[in-house]
């Protein structure tokens, strides 16, 4: 009976182990993922404030509108009025809000937020905008932030590159882990596999049940892995607004692909980690 | 049924387990094995069983040498051969029915036939109120027993039973016999391995002695 | 030396392995302990070493109630016990010799007095040549004489032996029990459990018989 | 024999799943200093370039060197003369350095090139410095990165919470796979320390052994893997040579306290993960 209940425990740090070793990797991956996300979004697309001299009414912003539908890849994201400007601001401010009921004029500008898509527009397209749009005699400024995107892409896609290297590597390290474990949980039944083999038992009868408890190993780990990386994925959001003065993060989990994927995978780990590591008995 | 042909086994120490070694045993024979300690009987019928390589020699278990039988083909010979090891070799993580079942599991017996066969082979060896019990709970007998039936259960062709009354009282052993005996009428070829002088008293069966791994 | 007072062992099934058993062993007896296989013999001899501990009931061994004894103590008390297990209980990863000299190592006896008697216990059972050997390379006969042998190295106050002769042929066996004499001699207290007629043949020595967990 | 060999095996996978869980979490705290070195590195000096109309003579730099010193925190690195710029030019262009034979002029300004340090010179200085600089007749241009870095060490900011968290996290797993793994060894020597106890071994004499051994196991394990980063590290300086656009990465190793430091600790996690692995034996 002991031996029983010791069985399950050594089954127990057998999966706990893997599944500390897929979350090591699923988080590399969440993070992969999330970078990868981030930089697609900002490399593809450049939001462009447009601000007024005054607030314009609404024929002066309809032609404003018309001039930019000009151009391709051009997207009107919203008119921010004075006045939602300063709400804006309020709301940002939050409790100390206050401070801004001694102004007696509006001091903000009103803007047109605009977003244009690199993919039509080329990558001419922001300076030209803003020259032309700087000659409008409405138009105070124009900002754009693309110099800036542009030295982040390339320190993006240095991250990339060791992104992948080193997602590699910890994938490594993750079969190795979990190919080691399995070994050693099986070497605690050594000895049962060389009785069933004295008893007549074939290669087949004897690795069979190894190899489906190793698949079913590697699917709680797996699925564990996954389920705390949920847990930390929820805390994360719901804790933290990371906001990097220009934009802020919005974290996305795995895809529904992608974790089908990886339970697939850790089956797959763990029927190869109990196969390989049965290899020694015969 | 059982040959041995010039059979050596060297373990690498200067004095061999086993020194040519020639024996012939007839289907349905009765062999008793005996000699001292450490004569090499264990040693004899781990390279009938193929648990053991002759270092040079040939065997031949029921027409098939051991010498050049195949993964596959060994594990269905082995099937046919019941076997009690001296030190039990029970699996400690199965309870007292599913060790004995194992030999039927194996040749693919239907459950409730594994169910019949083994509450038989229990209630022949006393162990019915044992059946659910674990290995380590079970007294040095009550293992012996449990690895008697699992060699006996599957009605094999032969039986090698290496010292298998060694830890039981007299009156059980006196029944071990009588099993011996009844499964040896029932047409299995029977080795024992043992050094009780109350097994070979008044036996009329074959005595095969080795000494320092000869046959004397 | 030994004394029990109404000692219980269940182990959770409706028949208790020891039922009310009373026994005192003086300081230099020689006592049997007998009865069929599953009598309680191994479990008896267990509780006076302290590896069960009794349901109910109290156990004085040297003076000591083993219900109260503490971790460190008992290590001690252990030193003191010579215990020859029916499975052996050989370390598989240390040769015969280390396999003997840990009871003196145990206790902190410099390197060159173990080696000494380390040497004549091994030569007292015959296994001189096999002092390099680990336990699965030895045959039965010989794992339970390593077992005997680091049982009895350190000349210990009792000597628990459990069935020591189940693997041994008669004339080893009656080398042992002069062994064990010889043992008893110098002052040790000696309980030997065993279900084997040919020890207790003409014995003078007190028998204690168990028959389903009581002293009959 | 066969135990012996098998029982080194054992061993031998114990501590190659701990060298592979060391060299995770050692391989972050690498990437982690280097990111550490370098932010530090760049927020705090500042690098400025001084571009000169016309080929400078020595008096002309001398005055300049002068005016300089007056600025706290300012570090002259280098004066580079159009020659030197050309050389360097040739130098990266490699084999295509012919391209450039067809001038007839060298179009490449002088340079002089100054660091500034922020801890003594103030967030204020390089606007200032580069303003008086620009009125001067002899200077055609000053360039400094600074608006760049401010961003970018915002980023570094959340890097660093980041790699302060996951390093944690990264810590207590290989804790827990490296207390694991030697509970699963010492799981498959569990029938000795059972018998040695039976012998009357006290727990001293039984655990000091698996102690000193989950000791040595533990700083083999983390030799291996800090060699294995090593070799990585060795392999990584020579075949990549970063270069983000504004600043060529320069990696470092770990420095030798560090480096002792994470031996001791691979030892402490060894003697750590023995002792609470012979926790369920005593
Ligand atoms: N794997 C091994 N390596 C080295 N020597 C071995 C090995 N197996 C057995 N021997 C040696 O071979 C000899 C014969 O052993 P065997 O087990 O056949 O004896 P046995 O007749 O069964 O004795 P017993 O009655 O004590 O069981 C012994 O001296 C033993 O030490
Ligand atoms: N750990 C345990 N759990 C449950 N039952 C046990 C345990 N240990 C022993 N028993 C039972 O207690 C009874 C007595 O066992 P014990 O080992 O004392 O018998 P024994 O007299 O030594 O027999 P043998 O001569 O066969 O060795 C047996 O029926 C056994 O099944
Ligand atoms: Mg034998
Ligand atoms: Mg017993």
């Amino acid at each position: 009976m002991g031996n029983i209940r010791e069985n399950r425990l050594v089954h127990l740090i057998g999966i706990g182990t893997m599944s500390i070793a897929f979350l090591i990797f699923y988080a590399f991956i969440l993070v992969f993922v999330n970078i990868n996300y981030w930089t697609e979004k900002q490399g593809k697309t450049l939001s462009m404030s447009i601000y007024f001299k005054e607030e314009p009414d609404s024929a002066v912003i309809e032609n404003i509108k018309k001039e930019l539908f000009v151009f391709p890849g051009v997207t009107v994201k919203q008119f921010v009025s004075k006045d939602d400007a300063m709400k804006s601001l309020r709301r940002k401010l939050g409790e100390k809000a206050g401070l801004l009921d001694g102004l007696k004029q509006n001091p903000l500008p009103a803007s047109l937020e605009i977003t244009l898509s690199r993919d039509k527009g080329g990558d001419n397209l922001p300076y030209q905008l803003k020259k032309r749009l700087e000659k409008s005699s409405v138009v105070d400024e124009v900002h754009y932030t693309q110099e800036w995107i542009k030295k982040f892409q390339a320190i993006m896609e240095v991250i990339k590159i060791v992104g992948v290297i080193f997602g590699g590597l910890l994938f490594l390290a993750a079969l190795f882990i979990i190919t080691n474990t399995i070994k050693l949980t099986i070497y605690s039944r050594k000895e049962e596999i060389e009785i069933l083999k004295l008893v007549g038992a074939t290669n087949c009868f004897v690795k069979i049940p190894f190899m489906i408890e190793g698949s079913i190993q590697g699917l709680l780990g797996g699925a564990v892995a996954l389920f705390a990386l949920f847990l930390a994925y929820i805390i994360a959001i719901t804790r933290i607004d990371i906001s990097i003065g220009f934009a802020s993060f919005n974290i996305v989990f795995l895809s529904p692909y992608i974790i089908l994927f990886l339970l697939l995978m850790s089956v797959i780990i763990g029927f190869i980690g109990s196969t390989i590591s049965l290899g020694r008995f015969f | 049924m059982i040959q041995l042909f010039q059979v050596y086994k060297n373990f690498g120490s200067k004095n061999p387990a086993l020194l040519d070694i020639n024996l012939t045993v007839k289907k349905g024979e009765f062999v008793f094995i005996t000699g001292p300690s450490g004569a090499g009987k264990t040693t004899l019928l781990k390279i009938i069983f193929c648990a053991e390589r002759p270092t040079s020699g040939n065997v031949l278990v029921h027409g098939r040498n051991l010498n050049r039988i195949k993964e596959r083909d060994l594990s269905l010979l082995r099937r046919r051969i019941g076997v009690v090891f001296q030190d039990f070799k029970l699996l400690p993580r199965r309870n007292v029915f599913e060790n004995v079942a194992l030999a039927l599991e194996i040749i693919g017996f239907p459950l409730p036939m594994i169910r019949k066969k083994v509450h038989q082979t229990l209630r022949y060896l006393s162990l019915t109120n044992k059946e659910g019990y674990y290995p380590p709970q079970l007294s040095g007998g009550e293992q012996q027993r449990v690895a008697i039936a699992r060699a006996i259960v599957n009605n094999p062709l032969i039986l090698l039973a290496d010292e298998p009354t060694g830890n039981l009282d007299p009156d059980l052993t006196m029944e071990i016999m009588a099993l011996l005996k009844e499964i040896h009428i029932r047409g299995t070829t029977v080795l024992v391995a043992t050094h009780s002088k109350e097994l070979l008293k008044g036996t009329t069966r074959r005595i095969v002695t080795l000494n320092k791994g000869r046959i004397v």
